[in-house]
C-alpha cells in the first residue's frame, strides 16, 4: 500500500465513502418499495469514519460493529451483493436473511456483527482480543460504538477489562452528538468522551470525523499503539448523522438549520475538494468514480431481487451448531 | 352507568398516552422516565407531546443505563415519588434484571416489611415488525415468574387506557407490557374512559366448544381463529389473561369446567413458557374436566430471524390455532 | 469395563476441581475466569490450588464486571479460546443476562450458522445456606427457557467431575449449575473418572409406584422420601434430569408408563418454574397414562429468608415429599 | 452539636468506634457458637469510615449501604438490639429476621439496606436523591460501596446520573484494598478511584479512613458541598480490613505481615491516642466506656436469645404491602 501513489490512494477512499453514500440512498429507496424492512439505520454522513479507522486495520483484525454498521461492513470489504441480500431477508444475504441491516456477520474479512444492543459488542470485543494476546497473536480487534453507548454499564466495564489486561482494542467511539433523540447534553455529565480514557487508564484522542484523512491518520496511530502491545486506544470520532435515526425518525429533537449547518462538512465533499485543489481529481474521474459505484449497486439490487428464501423447514436450523467444536 | 357514554375514536397508541397525561395531571409525584421519552417523542411515539406539557423534570430522558435508570425509578420510589419508568423495549430490560428482581421485587418482603416499591416499569414487547433476533423477545410470561411484582399485559385499548392508573395506586412493583404491534391499533373509547381493575381475566369472545387462553397480541390471532372456527361451527371461547402475574385461574377454569377443551396461545418460546404454567395449573385444578390433553401453541425455539416469511413462521398464527382447535375438536 | 475399578474417597468440590485440572491439562485453549478463582481460591473453594498449578493467565481473577467478563468469555470462545466463566452464584447471572441471552444464545442463528460459541459459564445456585433473598435463588430451571443454551445440573460426585468436559466439547453455550449445598458432599468415584453424557436423565432409584423427577440438591431430598416410602411400602422411581435444556423426556415418560403417577419436586419458584414445563410435557405426552394429575412440589413464592426455619419453610423438604406422595398413593 | 465540648465530642466518636468494634467480635463469637448463621461480613479496623461519615449527615438523610453494614448501621444509630436479634434470625430483629446479617434495613433512621449485590444500592441512592430534588428536600442520600463495587457498571451508571442529573448524593467509597480475595491492582487499571470522579464531572476527595477526625472533616465538606445543591460528591476513603472477608475466608491472598503492618493504624487506637495526648481521655474513662458498652452488648444479646421466631404462616406475608399505597 505504501508503493500506492497519493492519487490512486485517495481515489480509493473516495470510491468507498461513495460505495456507502450510495448504497444507503438505494437502500432507504427498497425501504420505501417495502423490499427492505425492519429498523433501518443509515451511516450517511458519517462514512469517513469506517472508511478512514478500515485504512488501519489489517485482514486478520476484527471488527465489532454496531447496528448501524452497513458502512462499517462495507469499508470492511464485505460483498454488496451480499448485504443487499441480507437486507431483503434472502437466503442469498450474509446470514441467509436472518439478521437482516442490523445484523450483518462474515467470517472471512472476520467481521462479527451487527450488534443491535446499544454497548452490547463492547464486551465481545474485549474477549476476542483476550483470546488473542493468550494465544499470542498480533492482533487487533476494532470495536464501534456510538455516543449513547458511553453511558452503558458495557462500556466501564470494558475499558476496565482491556486496559487492566492490556488487551488489543482498538475503540471507536462514533460521536455523532445524538442517542436516537437524545442530544449527548443529557446523556453525558463530562461531554468531551476523549477525556474518559484517562480514569481507565486507556490512550485516547479525539479526531474530527468527518475528515477521512484526519481519521485514517488518527486510526493508524492508534492501531499502532495497540499492534505494539501497548494496551488498548480509544478514538472518538466527531461526526454527524444526516439522516433520521431510523426510517421511523421524526427529528422532532433537531432544526433542520443544525443539519443544514453540517453539510457543508460531508466528508466526501471535503475529500473531493481536498483532492479537486491537489489536481488528484478531474470531473471525468468522478463521474466515472459514480458510474462503477452505480453499477455495483445495480448489481447487489440485481441479486439480492434474484434471490430466494430460506426454506420454512429450516427455521431451527443453527440454533444449536450442526458439527462439533473444531 | 345506564345514560349512553360519548365514544370517541382512538389508537392504542393514544389511549397509553392518554393514560400517562392523566396520571401526569392526577398526581404529581407520578413522573415519566426513559430513554426518548421526551424530546424524541417517545421510541413508539407514545409520550409525544408530553415533554411540552410537562416539561423535562417530569418527562425524563435518560442516558443508556437500564440498570441505573430503573435502580433510580425504585429508589425514587422508595423516596416518596411515584415513577413511571420506560424500558424502550423488554429485549433491554434484560441490562436491569438485576434491579428489578433482586430490589424491586424482594425489598419489601427482605425488609420485613417495611420498604415498598411504588413502581411501574412499562416495555414494549412481541415480535413481528421483523426486528430480528435482539428486539423481538416475548418475555413477559417468564418475568412473570418473579415474586413481588405484577405483570400487566393491556392488549385493548381499554387497558390501555385504564391498567396504567390502577398499576400507580398499587403500593408494589407492576410491570405493564404493550405489544409492539398494537400501537397503531383503532378503535374507539368512551371519552370518559378511566382506570380498570388489572386482577382479573376477560373472556373476549363466549364459546361452548373449546377454551383459548391467551394475552396481548396473541388474543387478535386467536379471536380471527375463533371466527373461522364459527363459520365451520366450532364455537371457541377466548379468554384474554391480562395479568400474567398474579393469573386469574377462576375465569379460565370455569371455562374449562364448560368447554373441558383447552389451547393455550402464547408468544413466548415454548419450554418454560407461561403456557407452561397455565397448562400445569388446569392439570392440578380441572384434571378430570378435561377431554383431552390441555395443548399449547408458542413461538418456535429459536432467536426470531429477521426475514418476514421465517418470522412469520416462528410465531404462532390464525391459521395454526384453527388447525389445532380442529384437531382437538375431531378427537375425543 | 469388567475387571473392578480402583475407587478413591473424595467430595463433589474436589470432583469439580479434578474436572477443571483435566480440562485445563487436556487443552491449552481452556482457561479459568471469573471472580475470586484465583488468589482467593474460589468462592466455595473449588478452584483452590489451580493459581498455582496453572498461572494467572489461565485462572484469570476478574474484576466485579459480570456483565464484561462473561461477555468477554463470549468474545474469547469466537476468538478460538475455551473459556470456563464462573458467575460465583446465579443471583449475580442477572447482571450478565443480556450478554448470556442477546449474544451467546443467539450468534450463531443469527449469523445464519457462521458464529458458534463453545462456551461454558459455571455457577453455584441455590438456597439452604441462610444466605437470604439475594444469594438464594435457583433461577436454573428458569434460565433454561433460553434457546441455544444448554443447562446442566450436576448432582453427583460423577456429573460434577464428568459433566465439564463434555460441556467444553459441545461446541455451542453451555450452563453449569452446582448447588451450593453439594460441594461438602463426600463419596467415592473411581480413580480414572472422566466425561459422562450430557443428554440423557437418569434413575436414581426404581420404583414401579410413583415417579418423583427432579434435579439438582433436590435429588437428595427425594431419595430420603423414597426411604420413607419404602419403609410404608410405598416404591418410588427417582428420576435425576441433569439436563434442564434440552430435557430428556423419554426417561420421565416411559418411567410415568410404568407408575401412573408422578410428582415433581422443583427448588425453584412455583409459577413458571421448570416444573410447570415437565408437568405440561406430561399432560401433552402421557395424559392417558396418568391415574392422577402430576403434582408439584417447589419453592414458596417468595424472596428466601434468612431465619433457617423460615427457610425451610420456604423449601421443598423430604417430609413434604412423603406426604405428598402418599395423598397420591391413597388416591386414585 | 456545636455547643458540645471538644473532649465530649470526641469521647462519643470513640464510644460509637468501640459499640462497631466490640459489637462484631459478639457477633463473630455468636457465629462460632451458630447462633448467627449465613455470611457474616465484619467491619473490624474500618470503623472510622461509618463513624466519622455519619458525623455529616442528619437524621433526614438517607443511608444506603453494602453487606458489611453492621458498622454503618451501628453508627446511623440504629438499636444494637433490632440489629443482633436480626442476626439471629429473631422476629424482634430490624427486619424480623427475614434479612440477618447482610439486610439490615429502618424507616425511623432512612437506612435503605443491607443490600448484597455489589454496586446493587448504587441506582437506589441516586433514586432517593432524585426523589428529594424533585420534592425541593435539601436532603443528603449517603450511599456506601467497596473498591470492589467500583468496576461494576452500576458505579459508572450511577455516578454519571447523579452528575448528570445534580443530584444529593454523597458516594462514600470504602477502599479497602480488596474485593473479597481480589486485590485492587487486579480489579482496577487505575488504583487512583478519587480520580474517577473527574470523568463524570463530580466532585471527589481521598482521606485516610484509619483516621475519624480526617474522615469526619472529609465527610463534612462533601456533605457540605452535596446539601448545598451542587450535585454529587465522591469521597474514596483508603481503609483496611482487619479481619476476614467473611467466615469462611481462609485468606490466601495477603500475608499475614501485611495486616500487621496496618494495625498500627487501628482507627480506635489513634483516636484513643490523639485524646491521650490532648489529655481528653484517661484510664479510668476509657474503661467506663468499654463497660458501657459491654453492657450495651451484653443487653442486645440478651434481648436476641429472648426474642422469638417468625410464624411460619408469615411467611408470604409482604411479598405484596397489606395497606394501599400511601
Ligand atoms: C441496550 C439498548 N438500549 C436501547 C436501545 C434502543 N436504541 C437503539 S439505537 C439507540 C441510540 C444509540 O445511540 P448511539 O450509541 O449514539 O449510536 P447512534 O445510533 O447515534 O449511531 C437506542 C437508544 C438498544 N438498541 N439497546
Ligand atoms: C454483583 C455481585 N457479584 C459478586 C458478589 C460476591 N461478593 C460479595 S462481596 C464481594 C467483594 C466486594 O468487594 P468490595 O466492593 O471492595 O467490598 P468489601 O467486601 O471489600 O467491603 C464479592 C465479589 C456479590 N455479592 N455481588
Ligand atoms: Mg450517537
Ligand atoms: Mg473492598
Amino acid at each position: 500500500m505504501s508503493s500506492e501513489d497519493e492519487g490512486t490512494r485517495l481515489t480509493r477512499l473516495l470510491r468507498s465513502m461513495l460505495l456507502i453514500r450510495r448504497f444507503e440512498e438505494k437502500a432507504a429507496e427498497m425501504y420505501s418499495a417495502m423490499k427492505i424492512r425492519g429498523f433501518l439505520h443509515l451511516y450517511i454522513g458519517e462514512e469517513a469514519v469506517a472508511v478512514g479507522v478500515m485504512e488501519a486495520l489489517t485482514p486478520e483484525d476484527a471488527v465489532v460493529a454496531t447496528y448501524r454498521e452497513h458502512g462499517q461492513a462495507l469499508a470492511r470489504g464485505m460483498s454488496t451483493q451480499a448485504i443487499m441480500a441480507e437486507m431483503y431477508g434472502k437466503l442469498e444475504g450474509c446470514c441467509r436473511g436472518r439478521g437482516g441491516s442490523m445484523h450483518l456477520f462474515n467470517v472471512a474479512t472476520r467481521f462479527y456483527g451487527g450488534n443491535a444492543i446499544v454497548g452490547g459488542g463492547m464486551p465481545l470485543a474485549v474477549g476476542l482480543a483476550l483470546a488473542d494476546k493468550m494465544r499470542g497473536q498480533a492482533r487487533v480487534t476494532c470495536c464501534f460504538f456510538g455516543d449513547g453507548a458511553v453511558a452503558e454499564g458495557a462500556f466501564h466495564e470494558s475499558m476496565n477489562l482491556a486496559s487492566l489486561w492490556k488487551l488489543p482494542v482498538l475503540f471507536i467511539c462514533e460521536n455523532n452528538l445524538y442517542a436516537m433523540g437524545t442530544a449527548l447534553r443529557y446523556t453525558q455529565a463530562v461531554r468531551d468522551l476523549a477525556a474518559k480514557g484517562a480514569s481507565y487508564g486507556v490512550a485516547a484522542a479525539a479526531v474530527d470525523g468527518m475528515d477521512v484523512l484526519a481519521v485514517e491518520q488518527a486510526a493508524k496511530t492508534a492501531a499502532d499503539h495497540v499492534r505494539r502491545g501497548n494496551g488498548p486506544y480509544f478514538l472518538e470520532c466527531r461526526t454527524y448523522r444526516f439522516r433520521p435515526h431510523s426510517m421511523f425518525d421524526t427529528e422532532l429533537y433537531r432544526t433542520k438549520d443544525e443539519v443544514e449547518t453540517w453539510k457543508p462538512r460531508d466528508p466526501i465533499i471535503l475529500l473531493t475538494r481536498h483532492m479537486e485543489d491537489r489536481g488528484l481529481l478531474d470531473e471525468p474521474t468522478l463521474a466515472k468514480l459514480e458510474r462503477e459505484v452505480a453499477a455495483e449497486i445495480e448489481a447487489a439490487v440485481a441479486f439480492a431481487e434474484a434471490g430466494t428464501w430460506e426454506a420454512v423447514e429450516d427455521l431451527t436450523r443453527f440454533v444449536h451448531s450442526e458439527k462439533g467444536a473444531s | 352507568m345506564s345514560e349512553p357514554e360519548a365514544m370517541k375514536k382512538t389508537t392504542y397508541r393514544e389511549a397509553v398516552r392518554e393514560a400517562l397525561r392523566d396520571a401526569l395531571l392526577r398526581d404529581e409525584r407520578v413522573f415519566l422516565m426513559g430513554e426518548d421519552v421526551g424530546h424524541y417523542g417517545g421510541c413508539y411515539a407514545v409520550s409525544k407531546g408530553l415533554l411540552e406539557e410537562f416539561g423535562p423534570e417530569r418527562i425524563r430522558d435518560t442516558p443508556l443505563s437500564e440498570l441505573g435508570f430503573v435502580g433510580a425509578g425504585i429508589g425514587s420510589a422508595l423516596g416518596g415519588m411515584r415513577p413511571i419508568v420506560e424500558i424502550m423495549t423488554v429485549n433491554f430490560s434484560l441490562l436491569a434484571l438485576d434491579q428489578i428482581l433482586n430490589n424491586a421485587a424482594t425489598l419489601l418482603h427482605m425488609s420485613g416489611g417495611q420498604f415498598n416499591v411504588p413502581l411501574v416499569i412499562r416495555m414494549a414487547t412481541g415480535a413481528g415488525k421483523q426486528l430480528a433476533a435482539q428486539h423481538a423477545h416475548s418475555l413477559e410470561g417468564w418475568l412473570a415468574h418473579i415474586p413481588g411484582l405484577r405483570v400487566l399485559t393491556p392488549a385493548t385499548l381499554e387497558d390501555a387506557r385504564g391498567m396504567l392508573w390502577t398499576a400507580l395506586e398499587d403500593p408494589d412493583p407492576v410491570l405493564i407490557f404493550e405489544n409492539n404491534t398494537l400501537y397503531n391499533m383503532e378503535g374507539t373509547l368512551p371519552e370518559n374512559a378511566g382506570p380498570v381493575d388489572i386482577a382479573t381475566a376477560r373472556v373476549r369472545r363466549p364459546g361452548r366448544d373449546l377454551t383459548i387462553i391467551t394475552y396481548g397480541a396473541s388474543l387478535f390471532k386467536a379471536l380471527e381463529a375463533a371466527e373461522t372456527l364459527a363459520r365451520e361451527g366450532i364455537e371457541a371461547e377466548v379468554i384474554d389473561l391480562r395479568s400474567l402475574r398474579p393469573l386469574d385461574d377462576a375465569t379460565y377454569l370455569s371455562s374449562i369446567a364448560k368447554t373441558h377443551r383447552a389451547l393455550i396461545v402464547d408468544e413466548d418460546w415454548r419450554s418454560g413458557s407461561l403456557a407452561a404454567e397455565i397448562s400445569a395449573r388446569i392439570m392440578e385444578q380441572a384434571f378430570y374436566e378435561l377431554d383431552l390433553p390441555v395443548a399449547r401453541l408458542c413461538s418456535a425455539e429459536v432467536p426470531i430471524p429477521y426475514a418476514r416469511h421465517m418470522e412469520e413462521a416462528a410465531l404462532p398464527q390464525a391459521e395454526k390455532i384453527v388447525a389445532i382447535a380442529k384437531g382437538m375438536m375431531s378427537h375425543g
